[in-house]
């Protein structure tokens, strides 16, 4: 699918998720629910309001970021399903480092800058290596990196919500979490009120998209990576070590996921919680990414997608009283008509040209 | 439960609802038909056949009894509470919010500050100096306590049911938990010092199957401890726990249930659960939404526990077990609830952890 | 042979088979006769095995018909092609690997006995044939095909079209993979299974080959037959000639009579093919300024490891590699681009342009780290576009826009483009692996030219080729590949064509051959394997 | 030196380095701590590791019918929620809360029939549409985990089933009664032999019968298989839609010893299909191996249990199930990381075209 232009990219794009939703809509009619009301909820779910479009935009600059991190590893041929574990890896590490140093710092707004910026620091670092691992394990023993990431999900989940609610836990913890990032570390609320949202997040992610998708279309690095997901005998032919590509491609992406975490630590949460409590962005993020033709960019107008189904899922249930559960299913219909491009070529082949398929 | 859609479907869209909000209350005296509960689960989600059901349980019945109208939210990610609660909370047509778990306390306790006005009801904890919430700690661990005094007490006495039955030489009884988190370990140690406080010489296996949701995880756990002797096992694993049930039926011994009388809620169980040890939470849910339609807030409002003092926490004998077991079990559990009100009993655990 | 009153065993009447704009066969007639093998001879992509494909069923021909014992055919498939007696042993094996011989051979078409494959009976039959025609691969029946050597696969290959009842058998270069023992073995068995009545077409490009097993031998030439001869009347500059002889189109220019000095070595280097087998065994090579180094040989000679090598795309087992006396032996591929050691890819469609960029793109690649297209790590499109243009300006590449994708170039528009942006590089040094291949022969001028200005600027510049006309015209020096070695090097203005033909198919010249025609040693696969 | 022996000699490397560490954990299990061996290893151990694996082997081989044949079935997971919601559905239709013994087998023949359907699409997605398979594959996961619970609320309003009936033991009368082996042999699930004659047959089809043949062909080299005049893509088709099949029964079977469905968090299917992918990598492909390889998975996780029950600590402290319930997906990276080069198919994931 690399190779859809991007006319057809947006075509497929929007033709996959309108006939899921579509699908959806025969769904609910056929369970009884009302599907103008389920459609109009979805809208004013995620969009209605001040505060449902904050929630919808925090959503999506956790998915701007995770899918970035997807988008990166796909366009250079690698397939990383670990984003999960590594965004959780990420996440950790930032609030524990900022946790661990934050007694040696001022409490200004200087110290939380700091105190910020080196939690997002910790996060690139153990989330690029909790992805540069099956990287290696892929390069130099040839162990099948969408399994390894997937199992490397599970074990993320399973320490980290183990250590949470145990050695991580304080006394005083009334549930179970981690120490609270002391306040001065927190974004600042713009045009918003939404304590888990700020606008300062959103910008965040957009620029990291902005910096990948230079990354990619502006340096070396980048040519090198993409190509390489292209045609990898080319690649080597221009110089590029394929081997250590994976490696490299692996940690950025890690990197990203890592940021996903940090983000979800700083801005959303405020401390860091059992991962089995937190979206599946990893997972979504696939979805994401493949929506967006794995384009950097292109995931903003994607993340803004998902950020708005599952925005809007709460609002959906308390008023069509749609269960969320068929809003899961919905994304995953989603997902799988993304998957299949060629579907979309035929159907407007059929459709427009009446051109023969094969 | 879809009712209703289309009204509640008005206030979605009405924002000027968030400030009659307060006076929602003040009419709310007597005629309650427009009265709205709002329920947010825990992230164990509905179905869990424990806590979330029981509390809704509650609800719908006031719902039948009040008339008043009950909207589920089922958030399954702990990340989300803090907003849910808030949505609601913003969306002013709730006259109560019930939250379902702990994990619901960080959320609360600055939510409950943001809306004043907004009456709450916490399960399994409290808010200090909040009197818009009716917090309820559950004393999990007399609950625990007295599910291991039936069993410490029943497995040393002589069962026979249907092709169950209990080995009264050997006195070994097992805890099949779920995730291995800290709430459920106080279970589990409160539970222990029930058995211990009938006969410390008993043995007590205990294991968790690593999910509220995998029941056939938690059967293994159950048939591993009849294996190794123990006749009754007693489950802290939610919906999981059926998997405690079915083990008892395969392995013809006994469990007990937990929570509400799972030998109702799961009657073809009903063969192998001895009994149950149950919260009242469904009675406290339906109490305080009784409170909002009168008007009577202040009858719930800030900490309330259920405690076998107040007769929140008991023991039920199954439905085909009512007169057929042992005097001994009566007489035990009398002794320890009469123990816990005169404060004989010191557990090591608390409600929701150690 | 005596030319049987019955009708040809395989009749291909005016077959015309085209791929886009590429004419690969052009109205070629050819007639089989049973019970003889008939070669076929040609330069690469004169159109062998697309010929072979249609007669197999893999592709169907555009116009002309096939007759099989007289017979109207048409194959859509190669089960048509077998059902009629036609089988077909591919350059490349179709084997898979991890399943045995035995399995190998019946896939497609198992005995079987209520359901399961009856083995057995499969072995029986398989150790019938191999009696019959003297093969030896029944001691290997159980051993998985990875296990095995090359000669040994393909007589698995020869086996498996026997046991399908092929009447008539293709063989598509089965000696290009051979070493010379296997080669033998080979031969043998051809002469066994004509013996039996079997009708063979061999391919190949190796001249003594042929003209020792042939009875029939016909010529192709672009895509058209030159010529049916019977191998009995016939002798190896003939054939060297009707596969060559199209007029050089133009002289040779007059070259530049100093030579520089050696920039570019390589002493003793012996590199691995992707089987792992040694394809280039201590060759010495080496590049001098201002010059043009010719290495012919039929391709799986192992020219193209030896380009890799040089280029830094393959290691070297053993030897050494230095430019301008530095050792380069371990240095990278990329580093090697920035030293100046241009490369032009033997394999254009895979390895010299990523099909799905557009120009601009595609020419970067290999510029990645090269000023003024990067100044570190950063790239500068603008510059790399104006090359883009420059190189479809210079070059005159067909369609002129920089923002249409590779693939829709034809295969001689491609392959100018990477030349022009090979020579882009300002390399000290250019490798240049059948730069003309597919390209039309005003291209071939072209680019031919652009090598001869490279070396008249003073580059050290090396032609791999199998073409002979186009080695004679360019280089310098011209050293002769054949099996992984330089079996002699040679001034082109004091060798004919048709020596260098018989050069590349293994024949010293005046000296007495040596080992390409040693007697056969009835060792073979395992006694290696 | 040839990459062949290169990673041969790895391989025996790590295969000395996994014995050694074996003995190693064998004697500190002993020593350290001090396991009461015959409490450990019972009979009821041997039984539930049995039924355990069945699941788990029941997909594995459907999985490892598609990966054979050149396509990636990565959703397994998903398909063996669908069969046990399904079976669940089925199950209830027939009987309510007290379904019989030929109800239930009934309602797995109906969770294969349903799987196998859904699969069909699936199948054509994949190969007719060359869906990418990953993303597919993770969407069918998505999907069971929101439409099962989902149609279990719409049957039950809640997300979990009320108690079904499992299925019962066959008991031969006197033979049961044989200490050990009895209970092992002659008081058995049937649904753990049926697995076992699955597993045997579909080892003899692979390996013995000419489908079989086609179906490792179409996975390593699919021209080969073309060119001896076989369709490759039905070949891929059938084995996808077996796979869906499988995975959908392995769903059903683990229904039908639970007894209920159960819909929260990750379902009660919880995991089991993504070790079934591993266990048929574990098992080189080989359905006898990767049930033995279902056989060790379940093994460990009951032995996991069995510590618990005799509650096993590491120098006086507990050893968190929590983590020790992590120990499989750890193998299974160790186990990608020796075997991982060596035997995928060469052409896994490839869509086959002809040429023309
Ligand atoms: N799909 C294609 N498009 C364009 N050219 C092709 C294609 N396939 C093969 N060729 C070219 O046709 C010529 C011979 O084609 P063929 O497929 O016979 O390669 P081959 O016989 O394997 O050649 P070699 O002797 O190099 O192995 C080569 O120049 C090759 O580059
Ligand atoms: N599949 C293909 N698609 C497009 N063009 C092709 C294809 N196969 C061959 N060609 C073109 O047809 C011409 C003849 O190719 P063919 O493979 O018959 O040559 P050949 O005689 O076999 O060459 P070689 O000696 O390398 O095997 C080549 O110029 C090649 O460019
Ligand atoms: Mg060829
Ligand atoms: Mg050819």
């Amino acid at each position: 699918m690399l190779d859809a232009t991007v006319y057809e990219r947006i075509g497929i794009a929007v033709g996959s998720t309108a006939l899921a939703l579509l699908i959806s809509l025969v769904i609910v009619a056929a369970v009884g629910h009302d599907p103008l009301q389920f459609a109009r909820d979805l809208i004013v779910g995620s969009f209605g309001s001040r505060r449902a479009f904050s929630r919808t935009l925090q959503f999506t600059t956790l998915f701007i970021l995770a899918g970035v991190a997807v988008a990166v590893a796909f366009r250079a041929g690698v397939f990383n399903i670990g984003v999960q574990g590594q965004l959780i890896i990420g996440g950790i590490s930032a609030t524990l480092a900022i946790i661990w140093v934050a007694p040696f710092l001022p409490n200004g707004v200087g110290g939380g800058i700091a105190l910020a910026l080196l939690g997002l620091i910790a996060a690139m670092v153990t989330g690029g290596l909790y992805a540069a691992f099956p990287g290696v394990l892929k390069a130099y023993y040839g162990a099948n990196e969408i399994i390894t990431t997937i199992m490397l999900n599970f074990i993320a989940i399973g320490i980290v919500g183990w250590a949470v609610d145990g050695p991580l836990r304080p006394d005083d913890a009334r549930s179970v979490r981690t120490d609270y990032l002391p306040d001065n570390v927190a974004l600042p609320q713009l045009l918003f009120e939404n304590p888990n949202f700020s606008i300062v997040g959103l910008a965040f992610a957009l620029v990291v998209a902005i910096v990948i998708s230079i990354v990619m279309t502006r340096t070396s690095l980048g040519y090198d990576m993409v190509t390489s997901g292209h045609q990898e005998p080319a690649a080597t032919f221009s110089g590029v070590a394929s081997k250590r590509m994976i490696v490299t491609t692996m940690t950025l992406s890690g990197m990203i996921a890592g940021l996903v975490g940090a983000i979800f630590a700083i801005m959303v949460q405020g401390y860091f919680i059992d991962p089995s409590g937190i979206g599946n962005y990893g997972f979504d993020a696939i979805a994401v990414s493949l929506l967006a033709a794995n384009n950097p960019l292109g995931v903003v107008p994607a993340a803004l997608l998902f950020g708005a189904l599952d925005s809007s899922s709460s609002y959906v249930q308390i008023n069509s009283g749609v269960p969320v559960q068929l809003i899961d299913g919905i994304v995953g219909l989603v997902v799988l008509f993304v998957a299949a491009p060629e579907l979309f070529r035929m159907i407007a082949k059929r459709t427009g040209l009446g051109g023969d398929d094969r | 439960l879809g009712n209703g859609d289309d009204d509640e479907a008005e206030n979605g869209d009405d924002p000027g609802n968030g400030d009659d909000d307060d006076n929602g209350n003040g009419n709310g005296n007597g005629e309650a038909d427009d009265v709205q509960v709002a329920i947010i689960s825990s992230d164990a989600g509905f179905g869990d056949n424990a806590f979330n059901d029981n509390a809704l349980a509650g609800l719908e019945e006031a719902a039948d009894d009040f008339g008043v109208e009950v909207t589920q939210v089922e958030e399954t990610e702990t990340a989300q509470f803090a907003a849910r609660q808030e949505d609601l909370a913003a969306d002013g047509s709730y006259d109560l919010i019930v939250m379902v778990g702990f994990q619901h306390w960080e959320g609360l306790s600055e939510n409950a500050e943001q809306y004043p006005d907004q009456y709450w009801m916490l399960i399994n904890d409290h808010v200090e100096g909040a009197d818009n919430v009716s917090g309820w700690i559950e004393m999990n661990n007399e609950m625990s306590f007295l599910a291991g005094v039936a069993a410490g007490t029943l497995t040393q006495e002589e069962i026979e049911h249907g092709d169950s039955s209990t080995d009264p030489d050997e006195s070994v009884v097992g805890f099949a938990g779920g995730d291995e988190i800290d709430l459920i370990e106080a279970f589990e140690q409160s539970y222990i010092e029930g058995v211990e406080w009938v006969d410390d010489s008993i043995d007590v296996l205990t294991g968790y199957g690593g999910s509220f949701s995998d029941s056939e995880a938690v059967n293994e756990v159950a048939s591993s401890q009849f294996d190794d002797g123990a006749d009754i096992v007693w489950h802290a694993a939610a919906a999981a726990g059926a998997g405690a049930f079915s083990a008892a039926q395969e392995n013809d011994r006994f469990a007990l249930g937990v929570d509400t009388d799972q030998s109702v809620g799961d009657e073809q169980y009903a063969d192998v659960i001895l009994g149950s040890a149950i919260k009242a939470l469904n009675e406290a849910t339906y109490m305080v939404t009784e409170a909002v339609v009168e008007d009577q807030w202040e009858d719930v409002s800030g900490e309330q526990n259920l405690s076998v003092e107040n007769e929140g926490i008991d023991f039920v004998v199954g439905q085909e077990f009512v007169g057929e077991l042992p005097d001994s079990l009566d007489e035990n559990l009398e002794a320890a609830k009469q123990a816990f009100i005169d404060d004989e009993i010191e557990l090591s655990c608390g409600p929701t952890g150690c | 042979m005596s030319v049987k009153n019955e009708p040809a065993k395989v009749r291909l009447e005016g077959i015309t088979k085209t791929f886009g704009d590429v004419v690969a066969n052009d109205n070629v007639d050819f007639t089989l006769e049973e019970g003889t093998i008939h070669a076929l001879l040609g330069e690469n992509g004169s159109g062998k095995t697309t010929l072979m494909s249609v007669l197999y069923g893999l592709y169907d021909q555009d116009e002309g018909s096939i007759y099989v014992d007289g017979d109207h055919r048409t194959f859509t498939s190669p089960q048509d092609a077998m059902n009629a007696g036609v089988g077909m042993i591919h350059q490349h094996f179709q084997l898979i690997e991890p399943m045995t011989v035995l399995q190998n051979v019946i896939l497609g078409h198992e005995p079987t006995v209520n359901g399961l494959v009856d083995e057995d009976a499969a072995r029986d039959d398989i150790e019938e044939i191999c009696s019959r025609y003297g093969f030896n691969v029944d001691q290997h029946l159980e051993t998985p095909v990875e296990e095995l050597d090359l000669g040994t696969r393909q007589r698995v290959e020869i086996v498996k079209s026997l046991y399908r009842g092929a009447e008539i058998l293709i063989l598509d270069e089965p000696t290009a993979v051979l070493t010379p023992q296997e080669v033998d073995g080979l031969m043998t068995l051809m002469e066994d299974l004509r013996k039996a009545g079997r009708s063979l077409i061999f391919i190949s490009h190796k001249l003594d080959e042929v003209l020792q097993i042939a009875d029939q031998i016909t010529v192709l030439r672009d895509g058209a037959a030159v010529g049916t001869v019977d191998a009995a009347d016939t002798h190896e500059q003939e054939l060297a000639r009707m596969m060559v002889g199209r007029e050089v189109l133009f002289d040779r220019l007059s070259r530049e009579t100093s030579v520089g000095d050696p920039v570019f070595a390589a002493e003793e280097i012996s590199v691995l093919g992707d089987r792992g087998l040694e394809q280039v065994s201590e060759v010495d090579v080496t590049v001098r300024e201002s010059e043009i180094l010719g290495i012919a040989g039929v391709q799986g000679n192992g020219q193209t490891e030896l380009a890799e090598a040089l280029t830094g795309l393959r290691p070297v087992e053993s030897g050494k590699i230095s430019f301008r006396d530095a050792d380069i032996t371990e240095t990278g591929r990329r580093r090697r681009i920035e030293l100046g050691i241009g490369y032009i890819p033997g394999d254009r469609q895979i390895e010299g342009l990523v099909q799905n960029y557009d120009l601009v793109k595609n020419a970067l690649l290999g510029n990645q780290t090269i000023e003024p297209y990067a100044k570190n790590g950063w790239l500068d499109w603008g510059a790399v576009s104006e090359h883009a243009d420059e190189i479809i300006e210079e070059f005159d590449v067909q369609p002129p826009n920089a923002s249409v994708r590779a693939t829709s170039l034809s295969g001689g528009n491609q392959q100018k483009f990477i030349v022009g942006r090979e020579i882009g590089h300002e390399p000290t040094v250019m490798v240049a692996a059948h730069p003309t291949r597919g390209v039309d022969i005003g291209s071939i001028e072209f680019i031919h030219n652009r090598l001869i200005e490279l070396r008249d600027d003073g580059l050290g510049v090396v032609v791999i080729s199998s073409k002979l006309d186009e080695i004679q015209k360019l280089a310098d020096r011209i050293a002769v590949m054949y099996e992984g070695e330089f079996i002699r090097t040679v001034d082109p203005d004091e060798v004919t064509e048709e020596e260098l033909g018989l050069l590349m198919a293994g024949k010293r010249l005046e000296d007495e051959s040596v080992d390409a025609d040693a007697e056969p040693v009835e060792t073979d696969s395992e006694a290696q394997s | 030196m040839s990459v062949a022996d290169y990673t041969s000699s790895r391989r025996v490397r790590l295969g000395g380095l996994a014995v050694v560490t074996l003995g190693a954990l064998a004697a500190v299990a002993v020593l350290v701590f001090d396991v009461p061996l015959e409490r450990i290893f019972t009979v009821g151990f041997i039984n539930r590791t049995l039924v355990g694996a069945s699941p788990i082997a029941l997909a594995a081989i459907g999985g490892l019918y598609a990966e054979k044949s050149g396509v990636f079935n990565i959703g397994l997971e998903g398909f063996m929620i669908f069969g046990a919601i399904t079976a669940a559905a089925a199950m209830y239709g027939m009987g309510g809360t007290s379904p019989s013994q030929p109800h239930i087998w009934l309602a797995i023949a109906i969770a294969v029939a349903f799987t196998l359907a859904l699969t069909i699409l699936y199948a054509v997605l994949l190969i007719r549409y060359k869906a990418d398979q990953i993303v597919a594959g993770l969407a069918i996961w998505f999907m069971g985990l929101g439409f099962a619970p989902f149609a279990a609320s719409l049957l039950w309003d809640t997300v979990r089933s009320p108690g079904l009936a499992s299925i019962n033991n066959y008991s031969v009368p006197y033979l049961a009664e044989i200490p050990y082996l009895g209970s092992i042999v002659f008081n058995q699930s049937p649904l753990v032999v049926f697995t076992l004659v699955v597993v045997i047959v579909s080892w003899i089809f692979l390996y013995r019968t000419q489908y079989g043949y086609w179906i490792q062909a179409a996975g390593d080299n699919p021209k080969a298989l073309d060119t001896a005049g076989v369709d490759v893509n039905r070949v891929r088709y059938a084995t996808v839609i077996f796979s869906g099949a499988m995975a959908g029964l392995g769903g059903a079977v683990l229904l039908a010893h639970a007894g209920d469905f159960i819909g929260t968090g990750d379902t009660m299917v919880d995991g089991r299909g993504w070790i079934a992918i591993v266990a048929y990598l574990f098992g080189n492909y080989n359905p006898i191996g990767a049930a033995l390889a279902a056989l060790l998975f379940a093994g460990l996780d009951m032995l996991q249990i069995q510590f618990q029950t005799a509650d096993i600590t590491l120098f006086g402290r507990d050893i968190s199930a929590r983590l020790m319930g992590l120990a499989p997906y750890v193998g299974v990276i160790i186990v990608l990381t020796v075997w991982g080069k060596t035997r995928m198919p060469s052409s896994v994931g490839e869509p086959y075209e002809k040429e023309e």
